[in-house]
């Protein structure tokens, strides 16, 4: 992973309560959990069926009936559960997980997300990010802050939308942005950029916080 | 009561061309591998085939994909299989993309005799395209059909004789809701035990809805 | 229990088959289990959430957890296994019970099931009741033919309805009905009456049946 | 994390006049008879009980009719507490039956982020009075709408200290669904244990929905 993605992933991991249910989306939200304070303790959940995942087991330890929604062979804590699909989505669309930390390919300045398909290319197919990103108590958009140059963080989205209307907090390698009926607040930036760099990126107008703040989360 | 235990060559014979099959599993944990094998190997074909996934190249459900086929397949999620991707771009293969929890609840509603379910998820999206919707109480749901198949194929890490499953850990997944919606439900066993030998209170699909247990050949 | 319950209880008996998913409603229905052919074994359904009911247990062997819909203590057989209100009326509504056994207040001509309320009466509620007469694949009731000389089976209902278009098979201490697009067929009635009786002690039109055959099933 | 283990006196400082409040249980089997004892005592009033049942006089919540705690139930059946019948005859008690699939139905789609259901069950009947229909295919149906509630009441036969729940044979009957659909879940255990000391595969109500256990003083 490079810094960009661990300083996103650093930054999210301070938003996360203990005892937070949260659902940690493929890639670089997955890293967060690697970044908890030493007093918070979370209870992942993964949409395939686990309350409680822990980190990848030793490979003398696999089981190869425990996976997590990436495929990947997992352990979990102590507390943990397992339970079926029409359970693992009533969990997550009945308001039960408190966080949902996900990609995006697009944000808009109405809490509007793109993230499950880009017309003309490959197709994933939404799997279980709209259920998700509809029915998790707070969505946390774990992105880099542009694709190659270009916004990510929009005024309304291009491509087509995942979910509408509910995105709270974006966090990019640049900055971290609260979705609010006003439009986009921009509460912090990171210690090496300006705010000006970062409206720059960013097509959607910034309505700079007066509390504005600066993270640097570097090792 | 009839015997349940049949071989896979005498199962085979219930799996023919152009049937709608369910497949349990989660990126092929908890599918029923020996079945896709042999549905290959017999060549079964204009399949459709209802699975949360399909899975990834080499593995599992994506097989019955690199065969060609399957006519059809209504899931979730593609993206670890570029085949199907291919294949739909190509137009010989229909890709029906549903939201991961609608499926489970359409899958489930099918099986619980309900008309559907009304569900936020999806709504203002692609997956409300030729879906009615509702308001309730100012807000909107998309009214999901039941989804019913001809078969299921599921797999159970110990089922008893009289068809009871227990699913371990990550298994169960899609397994449960399948096998209470479709028409011939096969399971396979990893390991077989006398009816009642699991704990009642473990048993998560009632054996009432299974007509076949194999004897899986993998070991997976 | 009375004689012409009895032979209500013996005579359904006859109707289920070896492997039948069977629910029995409260009272006289219970007893049909008692009655079954020696090479008939049934699975029992009980909406409080098992398949697999066994007769009640001898009173060193009463488990306080296990209890039937009526709260009477059971056992179970080999086999049975557990689940929760949510799963046990999906097997009712899904059509998973393959046969359940009902009282009635009355029914019609057209099949339709009045069973859960008499107005100005104590008001039971409807229970499971509209469920399993709603969900189950065949629905036979069983009921004593009159209520002290009133007929039950009626042209119409004059009681609430609970559940439409739904009764397939009478079966009463007189008679065996079964109710077709074409109206009541009278298939069978008791050695020790007629069709004229049968006829006369029922308010809807009854089709004698070419085939009609006499029951007799008193021990 | 959060302790969730309180004393009986601590839980009851939650349970305040005019609650909405399900109860597990099926004729009390499976029901917190502790707390309903102790609401009783403290004589909390107007409650609104959403409940399988009203279980039989002088057993579990057939006591907090007797009290005349309840001024509204929506229960599937009332027939074997005639002390319930009586007050609603009376006009003191309100009572709304609601065939018993559909309240479980009702109860699992607030939980579960449902807008409603649709359901065959009570089409043409009283219950489905002041209801929406739907025709899909052909068939009507009845829209049950989700149905919360301020607290649930729960009885588990062993609790592990962050909550996870297993109940034994037939005490699950409402318990599990409820445990989805309130703003406040209290646990009663007959049994508690530490974390992670009851089969993850056992498990049915996951401890995130538990928010306080009390230990049982009931060994019925």
């Amino acid at each position: 992973m490079s810094n960009e993605k661990i300083t996103i992933a650093k930054r999210i991991a301070k938003e996360l309560k203990d005892g937070d249910v949260v659902n940690l989306g493929i890639g670089l939200p997955t890293l967060v959990a690697n970044y908890l304070p030493d007093d918070v303790d979370i209870v992942i959940h993964s949409e395939n069926g686990i309350l409680g995942v822990d980190a990848a087991p030793d490979k003398s330890l696999v089981d190869k009936d425990l996976v997590n929604a990436g495929g990947s062979h997992v352990s979990t804590k102590h507390g943990a559960c397992f339970f079926d699909s029409s359970i693992s989505f009533g969990i997550i669309r009945g308001g039960h997980v408190d966080v949902a930390v996900l990609g995006a390919l697009q944000v808009d300045k109405n809490g509007n997300l793109a993230s499950h398909k880009v017309p003309g290319k490959m197709i994933p197919g939404m799997g279980g990010a709209m259920d998700l990103a509809t029915g998790a108590k707070r969505i946390i958009i774990a992105t880099l802050h542009t694709n190659n140059g270009s916004p990510k963080i929009l005024n309304e989205l291009t491509l087509p939308v995942t979910a509408i209307n509910v995105v709270k907090t974006i966090v990019t390698e640049k900055a971290v942005i609260e979705v609010t009926p006003e439009g986009l607040l921009l509460k912090e930036i990171a210690a090496d950029t300006t705010v000006e760099e970062v409206q720059s990126l960013t097509e959607a107008p910034l309505i700079v916080s007066p509390d504005l703040k600066s993270f640097d989360v570097a090792a | 009561m009839k015997n349940k235990i049949v071989t896979l060559d005498e199962v085979m014979e219930k799996i023919t061309d152009g049937a709608t099959i369910m497949v349990g599993g989660f990126l092929s944990v908890g599918s029923p591998l020996s079945i896709i094998d042999a549905i290959v190997e017999k060549g079964v074909k204009d399949l459709t085939i209802i699975s949360n996934d399909t899975s990834i190249p080499g593995v599992g459900n994506s097989k019955l994909i690199a065969a060609k086929l399957v006519k059809k397949v209504i899931t979730s999620h593609i993206g670890t299989n570029p085949e199907t991707g291919k294949q739909m771009m190509e137009g010989s293969l229909d890709v029906q993309l549903v939201p991961q929890g609608s499926l489970a609840e359409m899958i489930r509603a099918a099986g619980a005799g309900l008309g559907g379910v009304l569900t936020p998820t999806g709504v203002g999206t692609e997956a409300a395209e030729g879906k009615q919707t509702i308001v309730i109480g100012n807000r909107k749901y998309l009214i999901e059909l039941p989804l019913r198949a001809d078969i299921a194929i599921l797999r159970g890490t110990i089922v008893d004789t009289f068809g009871n499953i227990f699913y371990n850990k990550t298994t169960q997944n899609f397994n449960p809701v399948m096998a209470t919606a479709a028409d011939l439900v096969i399971v396979e066993a990893e390991k077989i035990v006398k009816e009642g030998d699991i704990d009642p209170n473990k048993v998560k699909t009632p054996g009432i809805f299974v007509d076949y247990i194999i004897r899986s050949n993998s070991n997976e």
